[in-house]
């Protein structure tokens, strides 16, 4: 594997309140290679969307970065947060889909005029031809027509195929979804995914796919990674992950997946607030199998292969027989 | 930033244009005469009768005879001579040749005959002068330069009213009657003249703008005016205020004629404007009701005489810019008895004729009202001083700001005329008929100039009498014992006789005043270089 | 063609920047919006009639007296005011007067004499390029300040242009006038004290009545200065309260938008900030800013009475306070319709304007 | 303790709130606190148009009165005025907007259709004629005013009872039998109470502003009273020599109103919530 197109190595970010300091990412790390599709998979509340924001450098003025640092292409965005560079980056390098289409688009201007707008960059009618393939390319009827028309004027469904097709027409090197189907019914959801799998395919376009739906990024992404209250717990090919998950969380995870057969267990305790993460593992409150070191000091990256990272010096134990003692 | 970049550049660019404006504004034109006295609402001289619609008789219109100089002297202007019948009742005017319109048509007694016609059949302001004198029926035109009045009943000030009627053009009105209107609606904004200045109909605007342009043949000639001004801009300013800086500033050249007097001082110091001070007629007063109790007391209105500080408001507060006016003709005309000086600023005596009216059973407790004119500033101030000195001696005084339509109106009758008022009495023609005539004579009850009520038969006799005398010295006995009467019973509390003020620039020579039309008269104004 | 005309110019990738003129319309369903709006305005019209012409006529005061003369006789002004049709009973005066409004004839001015429409509709342009040109430069400063403030919100700026705003809204405007005019035409001599136009230089062709525009049409470069000069101070003072209220507003409203989500997928995909700022998020947060502008109007026509009496402006602001003075009636009652007429047409035109503004009204019409 | 968190958190409305005590206290005792009362009504000639000095802080006006005194005794006219209209409008114009806003229908439109009316004229003309026809005085000024101020509480009132009639607890109250004019006074007035005591701070402000113009035209208080308006308009001859005379009033105006305008915008802000969790 070449060197990985995007690298975020032991990054921590706090974003400062007037009162306390939110310690939102802890030591997190994630890698995407040219041409792969990583997810990145937690609950609600996990900082993934600020992780991202973090990629794209558009978190407020009050987020200060404490360790880590995000590489592409070997250069680090973080010294260019809030630069002309940054801004350049984020409109021809790195594509970016929301996650609701509804409330993504501009009510008071026309499809065509937003769309422009976010690929002023690109000069010459490439982009402007390259942007009628895409529309074409997510099914979209009459693409001439859909750009005079205004955002209202138009489904979910429709809405999220634009989206993608603006984030693509820039030919990025990096597309970056957060959680571009939660917004949509199921059927759309299923439509708007096989979409952007043949598009991925036919660009070979690295992309940075986050979800809280392990189905969703198990029908989709390369490799993934776990994170659980802004740590980075696991990371491993999808298949590995779902059918031999190693870290207590990722387990526990899976099981609550109601696909799974044997019952539906819940995850005891609530999930770790950034205002007072608990010290050490910010999952041992919760872990059935904690011992008093997880929660002492912070458990460090393991390899069991190649491919594979777990941050859990006990990942082997199984959960049941802790369960019961 | 870029966007703040964008309203800079523009706001420069405004002001660029409104600085280059402004440098060639100054290099206009030679600037003409900027006159800044307050516009008739209407042009027709025939249709009000009020200090504005004079400076447009002046100079738009002539009349059969004109006051000119201070103190006023008629002097024939159409006219060439008159005669008058020895009963006084038929008067002859035979009016000069080659007097010509603005637009250029002749001058015949018919038109003369037209003139009085239309300004009597109108009834409005101006008529009422004439009112059970002169009926339109009875003037004719005996040949095209001399025309006949046969009066109801003899009138001596008959031939000091001839300013009053201006002479128009029945040619140009004719065609522009509507339904009637006598062509007022059309008069009301164009010039049917031969005075010294045409009116330039396409720039008026009613009450904002008038510009006149000079009628060179007008048949007075202008030998008597080497550099006369071809163009006058008449600007009213209404904010008093507003009107005496423009001034300072030499954007206008004249102020109107009731300059307040706290601005003298300001105007004298500045270097490019003064004042000119000409003693006029017209006499500042307060009015009592005396029909309406306790006002019907002699005492109580000899009290009150005695209340006002004469001396305190002429002196102090209007700067000396006014003489103390004893009675009710105003200084300099002829009718007034040399042995009386006024009633003077005593509390002692005001006490003791009030003590006798409470003793007489007078009602000297209730409250009762000083109504003052609200835009003109004078008027607050003296009913301000009458009431702190009336509160002194223990009276109730309200002072209740009204309007000249609002106090005219309800002057009509005895019960609803305010008790107490201020105003002024100016010269509509110079005459003591113009004041102590048509102020106390009963027969003039139900118009503003008789709102007091004044009621006593013996200087009725007097006042009639003298209005039919021809001759003036026996006419100024008659006037004179009347003025002793009516001084006695205090019927009013007269004040002062105005100094005419008004701001001028230093570049307007040739100002000349005259009483009449308070000196807005453009014919002999020019311009120093 | 109708969409290159009114339609969004369709963005060309070239660095030219693109015009947004305004979007494309039904023409047939704005024609009947206007009529529907129009008939809905002569109810209120007419109940405008009604109040005015109750309150003049409980009046004692009345004008023919001052106007017949000094001693005209009772019989003179009873024949006067015969002729002015005063002495009919008030239910029938009314009738007749309806009656020639629907005509369009406002009646005459009991002194002039001339009729009243024709008289307002020479002072008219004079008020309403000053409250025009007040608004503009409300509009143009009040959404600058708002916007900065709002952007930099609780910052420094943010808290001068609020003390700036409540402020304007605080001060007394004649009195903010009288002081402009002692600091700028007497004392600097910058600008000039009163009038419209200046008495020596000839005045530009009467096209729209309003003297900027007329001297940009004549070309006349010098006019447009000295008309521009005139028209400083009076715009000014007029502007002050209406910068306030359209800042505030405009800073409510950018705030409100800079929550919506929309703002954060521009920033996502590289819009510039000025641009994302003063285009995309302004246009959202205009549509309360408008209403203002609809009900500043028909403040600023009031406010413009005091303005006009200190500058000499020859406005119906001044036209109307002689009216009042001297009991005109059908004077009085032409200036409340006319005024009452300009402004139901402003309220159609805020509304149509705020259709272009917000797309999804589009539909309502 | 809501009121010194509503303060502490707020310092405009702090300084707000200072000012329109203070105003109240100087209108109150005015006639007590001023040094010499009867300066303020006693011509004296001698010394007008007098700078400011030991015995005259804020110097004389054109006839000789104490500025200073004026200026106090002033501020109970302008605040009787504001708060008598104030009050006056809002009973008429609530009634008038809850009514047109809870009934809705025929009624409804009728209503609002006057409130338009009244709000087609301008206020300033409105009022200008109202004072001219009846004599100048106080209550010309308050009834002129009133006339012409209350369309803006009935606008609030309406918009608000719209908006609170249509939610669900009122027709639960209807279906549990309670009479209209209950559900109005009980439950309707409280919940639109704060909108309307807001608009009723900053239209405090704003009246006193207008009657300022009202005196300023000639068309107020008749003299001898003492009122800020009507001291702008006399100080104007006086300019610029007598620059005390013109300045002071102004700045009394500006700082009662500025006090009300800096409340008024504290307490919405408290009120509403939506534009509380943004700032």
């Amino acid at each position: 594997m070449s060197d990985p197109l995007l690298t975020i190595r032991d990054l921590s970010i706090d974003i400062e309140t007037p009162t306390v300091a939110a310690k939102v990412i802890d030591h997190a790390n994630v890698q995407v290679h040219l041409g792969e599709t990583v997810g990145i998979v937690g609950e609600s509340g996990c900082g993934k969307t600020t992780l991202l924001k973090a990629i794209l450098g558009i978190l407020p003025k009050t987020a200060v970065c404490r360790s880590g640092e995000i590489l592409f292409e070997g250069r680090s965005l973080l010294d260019l947060w809030g630069t002309e560079e940054s801004r350049r980056i984020r409109s021809c390098d790195i594509g970016f889909i929301p996650q609701d289409p509804y409330l993504s688009l501009n009510p008071a201007f026309t499809v065509g005029r937003q769309l422009n707008e976010s690929l002023l960059e690109l000069t010459g009618q490439g982009a402007y031809a390259e942007l009628l393939r895409m529309l074409r390319a997510v099914q979209l009827p009459d693409p001439e027509g859909v750009l005079e028309r205004y955002p209202h004027q138009f489904s979910g469904g429709q809405r999220q195929r634009l989206l993608i097709a603006a984030a693509l027409a820039r030919r990025p090197k990096l597309l970056i979804a957060d959680e571009p189907t939660t917004a949509l019914d199921v059927t759309t959801q299923s439509e708007i995914l096989e979409v952007m799998r043949e598009l991925a395919n036919e660009t070979g376009v690295a992309m940075l796919f986050v979800s809280h739906d392990l189905g969703v990024i198990r029908s989709i992404c390369d490799r993934v990674t776990v994170m659980y209250a802004g740590q980075s717990v696991e990371t491993a090919p999808a298949d590995a992950l779902v059918n031999a998950p190693k870290h207590p969380y990722t387990r526990m995870l899976l099981n609550c997946h109601p696909g799974r057969s044997h019952g539906f267990k819940g995850i005891p305790g609530q999930v770790a607030s950034p205002l007072d993460p608990p010290p050490g593992c910010r999952f041992s409150p919760r872990c059935p199998i904690a011992i008093a070191e997880c929660s002492r000091r912070r458990p460090q990256p393991l390899h069991p292969s190649p491919s594979q990272e777990v941050s859990c010096p006990r990942y082997e134990i199984d959960l049941e027989t802790a369960a019961d003692a | 930033m870029r966007r703040i970049m964008q309203i800079i550049s523009t706001l420069a660019i405004v002001c660029y244009i409104g600085l280059a404006g402004s440098l060639t504004a100054t290099h206009a034109a030679e600037r003409p005469l900027v006159w800044a006295e307050s516009l008739p609402p209407t042009l027709d001289p025939h249709a009000r009768f009020d200090v504005p619609i004079q400076t447009i008789m002046v100079n738009v219109y002539d009349a059969l005879y004109r006051y000119t100089g201070n103190p006023p002297k008629l002097v024939p202007w159409l006219a060439e001579s008159h005669t008058t019948s020895d009963d006084g009742l038929t008067w002859e005017f035979r009016i000069k040749p080659g007097l010509k319109f603005h637009d250029g048509s002749d001058m015949t007694a018919a038109d003369v005959v037209y003139s009085f016609q239309r300004l009597l059949k109108m009834g409005k302001g101006p008529s009422s002068v004439f009112r059970g004198v002169l009926l339109p029926e009875n003037v004719k035109a005996v040949d095209d330069r001399t025309v006949r009045f046969k009066l109801e009943a003899p009138y001596a000030p008959f031939l000091s009213t001839m300013p009053l009627v201006s002479i128009v053009n029945p040619r140009q009105i004719e065609k522009h009657v509507k339904d009637g209107d006598f062509g007022e609606a059309w008069l009301s904004a164009n010039d049917a003249g031969s005075g010294p200045y045409k009116v330039n109909p396409e720039t008026y605007q009613q009450r904002v703008r008038l510009d006149l342009v000079r009628f060179k043949d007008h048949f007075m000639g202008w030998d008597h005016n080497s550099k006369p001004m071809e163009n006058v801009s008449l600007r009213p300013v209404q904010d008093p205020s507003t009107r005496v800086l423009a001034l300072l500033r030499g954007e206008i050249d004249a102020t109107g004629a009731y300059l307040p007097t706290d601005q003298v001082e300001r105007i004298d110091k500045s270097k490019n404007a003064n004042v000119s001070r000409d003693e006029t007629m017209r006499i500042f007063l307060f009015r009592m009701n005396n029909k309406k109790p306790p006002f019907d007391n002699v005492h109580v209105r000899r009290c009150l005489s005695h209340a006002f500080d004469y001396d305190g408001f002429n002196k102090i507060v209007l700067k000396g810019f006014v003489e103390r006016n004893p009675g009710p003709i105003p200084n300099g005309l002829w009718g007034i008895p040399e042995d009386i000086k006024g009633y003077t600023y005593d509390l002692e005596k005001a006490k003791a004729e009030c003590d006798k009216a409470r003793a007489q059973g007078a009602d000297l407790d209730r409250e009762f009202e000083i109504h003052t004119l609200a835009e003109l500033e004078q008027t607050v101030q003296a009913a301000q001083l009458f009431q702190s000195a009336l509160t002194k001696l223990g009276l109730k005084v309200r002072i209740v700001p009204g309007t000249w339509p609002v106090l005219s109106a309800a002057a009509a009758k005895p019960d609803t005329a305010p008790e107490l008022w201020v105003f002024w009495i100016s010269t509509y023609f110079v005459d003591p008929e113009n004041w102590i005539g048509q102020m106390y004579d009963t027969s003039f009850h139900g118009t503003w100039k008789a709102s007091a009520f004044y009621d006593n038969p013996e200087v009725d006799k007097l006042l009639r009498a003298a209005r039919r005398e021809t001759d003036q010295s026996k006419r100024a006995e008659l006037y004179k014992q009347a003025y002793r009467i009516i001084y006695k019973d205090a019927a009013d509390i007269w004040i002062y006789n105005t100094i005419q003020l008004r701001g001028l620039s230093n570049r307007v020579k040739g100002y000349q005043f005259t009483p009449v039309g308070s000196g807005s008269d453009f014919r002999s104004i020019s311009l120093k270089d | 063609m109708a969409t290159f005309l009114f339609g969004e110019r369709w963005p060309c990738f070239s660095r030219l920047r693109d015009v947004t003129v305004l979007p494309d319309l039904g023409y047939g369903s704005m024609v009947r919006y206007i009529a529907v709006r129009l008939l809905s305005l002569i109810p209120s019209l007419f109940g405008l009639i009604l109040l005015t012409f109750i309150m003049l006529h409980a009046v004692p005061a009345d004008p023919v007296t001052s106007l017949a003369g000094e001693n005209a006789s009772p019989e003179q002004v009873a024949e006067l005011r015969a002729r002015f049709g005063l002495d009919k009973p008030l239910v029938e005066q009314f009738g007749i007067y309806v009656w020639q409004i629907l005509q369009g004839d406002l009646g005459n001015s009991i002194f002039s004499n001339r009729p009243v429409l024709e008289e307002i509709l020479a002072r008219l342009p004079a008020t309403l390029e000053l409250i025009t040109f007040a608004l503009v430069l409300a509009a143009f400063v009040g959404i600058t300040l708002g916007t900065i403030a709002a952007v930099r919100h609780n910052g420094p700026i943010d808290n001068i242009v609020r003390a700036v705003t409540i402020s304007g809204l605080a001060i007394a405007t004649f009195w903010v006038a009288i002081i402009l005019q002692m600091v700028f035409s007497m004392e600097l001599n910058w600008l000039p004290l009163r009038g419209r136009f200046d008495v020596a230089y000839p005045a530009p062709p009467l096209i729209t009545g309003f003297l900027l525009i007329d001297s940009l049409l004549a070309l006349d470069l010098t006019a447009f200065g000295i008309a521009a000069q005139h028209l400083a101070m009076p715009m000014i003072t007029l502007a002050i309260p209406a910068i306030a209220t359209i800042a505030r507003f405009t800073r409510s409203g950018v705030l409100e938008t800079m929550q919506k989500e929309f703002v954060d997928y521009a920033s996502a995909v590289g819009y510039r900030r000025n641009r994302l700022i003063w285009i995309y998020v302004l246009k959202n947060s205009l549509s309360v800013v408008i209403m203002q502008l609809g009900l500043l109007f028909g403040a600023l026509i009031g406010g413009a009475v005091a303005i006009e009496a200190i500058f000499d402006w020859p406005g119906i602001g001044s036209y109307a306070v002689n009216a009042i003075l001297n009991f005109d009636y059908k004077a009085v009652l032409g200036v409340t319709i006319i005024i009452g007429i300009i402004y139901g047409i402003v309220n159609i035109i805020v509304d149509i304007i705020h259709a272009f503004v917000d797309p999804r009204l589009r539909e309502g019409i | 303790m809501l009121i010194k968190d509503f303060l502490s958190r707020n310092s405009a409305g702090m300084i707000g709130a200072v000012l329109v005590v203070l105003a109240c206290l100087v209108g109150i005792s005015g006639p007590w606190i001023v040094p010499d009362p009867d300066a303020a009504f006693q011509t004296d000639i001698v010394n007008r148009l007098r700078p400011p000095s030991m015995e005259a802080w804020m110097g004389t006006d054109h006839l000789g009165r104490d500025v200073f005194s004026r200026i106090i005794l002033g501020t109970r006219g302008a605040l009787g005025v504001a708060f008598i209209v104030v009050a006056a409008s809002m009973i008429l114009g609530v009634t008038v907007g809850t009514i047109a806003g809870y009934e809705g229908g025929v009624l409804s439109a009728i209503l609002m259709r006057i409130t338009d009316v009244f709000l087609a004229v301008p206020q300033l003309i409105l009022a200008l004629a109202l004072a001219q026809l009846l004599k100048p005085s106080y209550l010309t000024v308050v009834v002129a005013l009133s006339l012409t101020y209350w369309p803006f509480f009935a606008r609030t009132a309406y918009a608000e009872t719209k908006r609170i009639a249509s939610g669900l607890f009122v027709e639960a109250l209807f279906s549990i039998g309670a009479s209209r004019r209950r559900i109005l006074c009980y439950h309707v007035l409280p919940n639109i109470a704060p909108a309307i005591i807001v608009r009723a701070t900053i239209g405090i402000g704003f009246v006193i502003l207008t009657a300022a113009v009202l005196s300023f035209l000639g068309m107020g208080a008749p003299p001898p009273t003492p009122d800020w308006g009507v001291a702008v308009a006399e100080s104007r001859q006086f300019l610029p020599e007598a620059w005390w005379f013109a300045l002071f009033p102004g700045i009394a105006i500006y700082l009662v109103v500025l006090g009300f305008n800096l409340l008024g915008d504290a307490l919405r802000d408290f009120v509403d919530p939506r534009i509380r969790r943004s700032s």
